[in-house]
């Protein structure tokens, strides 16, 4: 491989277990739905379960100690990642879509009132607008929509305009899509969204693992993200946010963990993170993404980009010769997305017939569909990188293609 | 080669080049539209039911994988001519082997061509796809609101 | 041990593993804050983990079907274990506290309105009390309070006259007391919530693992509980709701999976239970939680209850004879929690040099500030019993606190 | 024996049993009340503070753990007669070494018989109890609202 290729595949369990008798080997080119995980996580993972496993936060002995220790490490792991300000700017969620939602329902809910707006884009996951659409019925918000042009690129000038309104309070938006693979300019939208008044809540879920990440370079107000699409457990996510912004915002889940005093007329809040972790966390979870955390920062953000990137450069070309095969998604600034669709084939027809030949693609409106009507298909068939992943990954994907269009013919 | 690889057969594949009563029905009895959000597959059924309850003419029309067309193209070549309650028991049959709970080579059974579904059981995220007309036709989740015949499973939970 | 006894300590690698040098074996009597994890559950999770990870209901590979199998199947298990008539009734949660406040703010948010009652009990973990007092301040509901006598047992004839007010929309109340081990008695409170037009959500979480549990029989419209008490991991637990009252609740959090189709001018809904599961949900987790039943179902929850109530009667003997100990929790219906005060000791120092022997025990107030109040203490030690406890351990702890008693003299 | 073990040695059993200063002062300058409300801990701290910033007395009433109430009782002895700037850094190098940032062996500090804490930082969530009433004295989020010398170090984030 040449040398901006990663070689680590190794590391991956899955990847390289022999496969079943007539079976063929896995190529899996489905990491942004979620993410192999390498075996330090597993095993962190598994030797905390074995070892030294108990409550959290809770517990006067020592083995709750060990616990709290190694959850609470996480913490400050993350905040380093991200470049946070302090890891009490770090809020243990389930997930991107559990710490959107929190955003959604405790900042939005407090801060919005009948009439304000809320400014998304064409480009969204639904897990960046369902949440906006239920506090939005419940406040009398409205939702306010950047379109994006046919590369997906969103239309900065359209944004700037929506912005004049003087209404706007709040301006949630991906940092890359998960169907076209667009990085957006987060630095350049946030500028705006804070120079009209608003703060910026970013969908990080499929920024964070591609790319160094700085919260505070990028501007963003809340980053959300899920442990599982950045080499970490299911189970768990990170939200970050400006602690002067969490510091205002109400509890959003009521349990253990996140009061100062409960009585029956009276309850008081802990400060921020805490206020928002109610009941026993993630504890294990944690403990792997901490694990997960680590595993990045060894092999290097900057390298996992790289990598990615001259993967997304072969697969483009590649998947460029194929006749037929439209490309969805062609940003200049783009991440390890390859959506695209078959003339006369549907996409659902091609993940299939891809497994077949053990190719792990995905075929679907990838819980974007507000993007699938803007691209009038009714779904693409979506190859996405991870640095796992190999040129010959891509060779087999392209000739998987050609293969399913000889059959069709 | 296993069951997986023998889903995309000819037949299959034939069916959905050059889908069978693939037409609108001016004179339908029965009208229903099948909608599979999930991959955006939609299909109109359309069927003539005689006065003792025969399915005299059935046809669809619309866009979907290879699978739904394939189904829907074979369903209208199997029912066309039969009651309304062998349509209902063949439909029984069909989901069950689609779910993998029916081995056609070793369960008696009337599927017939509609064997080559059997595949799907392996996905099963396709096994909407390969039910999106006979749900429509006989009912069920997918076209809960007019199916041409109504499901008479009924009950407390929506037949999956 | 006597035939009333289980074996099993054997199973849980923690439990097992040679201590540190200079270090005592451990002696877990936390059982009632974390459930230490059979090896079952732990290969199940590591094995899913190294050969068959993929993402569920959204892929079109068999990875991700092998996956989705392995997920649904828990739902089936744990809609067996709970006698639910439909697995549609089980929704995964991250805890007990998730999804009470699922119920509360869905269920308690879109049924209550101002002037209507909720019933809660006095022996109520704060994960049963914060949540219902957030809904109450949204909706303008008010809580009414069960209170329980010098054993901890409730007084059932002020909850018949709370009934009568005739405003009572929601009784909340749990099956087994964490701080005081009490068993309420769920069926009869749930006939009369019946008849009094109310709905009754019982938290399980100290309920589910100890002792066999039929929702139907038990009249249960909710129940709630985490995995990580029944012996399966974090980061995940189960709501079960009469699919009837499922079916009319709105969507808790937005994202993902939930969604039947997303339009920025409207969206629909799936039916429950994905109505209420937004996001990648915690898969690993889930597969550990339906080994952590099949474990539950191989060992007999009659025998785990009969094997923790006979220790609960040595253990109750033994520090019973112990001066100066005074048992808090002293209810003739009763699980395997051992709660009690020193004279003159305070509970933290306890815990604390306890844990200096190697004994695991909580101290603190267990997330029951009202039950402290209603004794009349600060906090207390909680020894509390699983079934891979023997008498050895009790016999440990009554030896430590006199040790304790000894130095304090 | 490792170093918990240490922990709950005679002299903070005897500081618990047997508290100095443990009384009211009817004449403070100061008074403030710390609770912990994780475990029930409560404590008051009364001072006399002299005119050039001298802690001329120095006592406390509460209840709570032997930690804390020892912590409490050597808190008195210790700083009775210090200038409040001593104070606050005497405390500076306690709660450093009741989190395991300091090393009394090993690194250069003025604690003295307040070593005996060391301990503590085995057991993380004792370093409240042990700290409880110097955050009564010197301020910090057990005490945000009227601590006696409020806390200086200020600044975005509440110390911990
Ligand atoms: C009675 C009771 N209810 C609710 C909970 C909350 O459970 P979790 O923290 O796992 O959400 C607990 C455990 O802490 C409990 O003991
Ligand atoms: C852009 C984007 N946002 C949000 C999500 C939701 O993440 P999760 O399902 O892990 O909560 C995803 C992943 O599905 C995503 O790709």
């Amino acid at each position: 491989m040449t040398p901006s290729y990663l070689d680590i595949k190794s590391q991956f369990p899955v990847l390289t277990k022999a496969p079943a008798p007539g079976q063929p080997p896995l190529v899996y080119l489905d990491t942004a739905a979620t993410a192999q995980k390498p075996k330090a996580v597993l095993d962190a993972m598994d030797q905390f379960y074995r070892e030294s496993y108990g409550t959290v936060r809770r517990g006067v002995y020592r083995l709750s100690e060990k616990a709290t220790a190694a959850y609470e490490g996480t913490r400050k792991k993350v905040a380093a990642l991200l470049g946070a300000a302090s890891e009490k700017e770090i809020i243990y969620t389930r997930g991107a879509t559990d710490g959107l939602n929190l955003v959604a329902a405790s900042y939005g809910g407090s801060q919005l009132k009948a009439g304000d707006e809320i400014i998304l884009s064409q480009l969204e996951h639904h897990a960046n607008i369902v949440p906006w659409q239920l506090v939005a019925e419940k406040t009398g918000a409205a939702i306010r929509v950047i379109p994006c042009d046919d590369r997906g690129v969103l239309d900065l000038e359209a944004y700037r305009a929506l912005l004049t309104s003087g209404k706007v309070k709040i301006v949630a938006v991906g940092h890359v899509s998960n169907a076209l693979g667009t990085i957006n300019p987060i630095r350049e939208m946030a500028d705006l969204a804070h120079a009209a008044g608003a703060v910026i809540v970013v969908d990080g879920a499929q920024g964070i693992s591609h790319m160094p990440v700085d919260v505070r370079a990028l501007g963003a107000d809340f980053y959300a993200f899920s442990s599982h699409k950045m080499f970490g457990p299911t189970g768990v996510g990170i939200l970050y946010g400006r602690y002067e912004l969490l510091e205002k915002m109400p509890p959003y889940q009521g349990g253990g963990d996140m009061i100062r005093q409960v009585t029956f007329e009276k309850t008081t809040y802990q400060n921020p993170p805490h206020r928002f972790e109610a009941g026993t966390p993630s504890i294990a979870e944690v403990v792997g993404l901490g694990a997960a955390v680590d595993w990045l920062q060894s092999v290097g953000l900057d390298k996992i980009q790289a990598h990615e990137h001259a993967l997304l450069q072969y697969g483009t070309r590649l998947l460029s010769q194929i006749p037929g095969l439209t490309l969805i998604g062609t940003a200049p600034e783009k991440a390890g997305v390859l959506g695209f669709v078959l003339e006369g084939i549907h996409p659902h027809d091609i993940g299939t017939m891809l497994d077949m030949d053990g190719i792990a693609i995905r075929a679907g409106h990838h819980c974007a569909q507000p993007v699938m009507a803007r691209f009038n298909v009714p779904a693409t068939a979506r190859a996405s990188l991870g640095p796992y992943n190999t040129e010959a990954d891509l060779d087999a994907l392209a000739a998987g293609i050609r293969k399913i269009q000889g059959m069709f013919k | 080669m296993s069951q997986a690889n023998e889903l995309y057969q000819q037949v299959i594949l034939d069916h959905n080049r050059n889908p069978r009563n693939y037409r609108e029905m001016p004179g339908a009895t029965h009208v229903c539209h099948g909608h599979n959000p999930l991959c955006g597959d939609n299909i109109t059924v359309y069927a003539k039911v005689g006065p003792n309850d025969v399915i005299e003419d059935l046809s669809f029309q619309g866009n979907g994988c290879a699978i739904s067309k394939a189904s829907a193209s074979l369903m209208t070549t199997q029912l066309k001519g039969k009651p309304i309650a062998e349509a209902r028991a063949l439909f029984g049959e069909f989901h069950e082997m689609v779910k993998g709970n029916l081995d056609p080579e070793t369960q008696p059974n009337h599927l017939g061509k509609l064997k080559l579904f059997e595949g799907v059981k392996e996905y099963s995220s396709r096994i909407k796809c390969a039910t999106l007309s006979w749900h429509a036709l006989i009912g069920g989740p997918r076209c809960r609101e007019s199916p041409v015949f109504p499901s008479r499973s009924g009950g407390a939970f929506p037949p999956s």
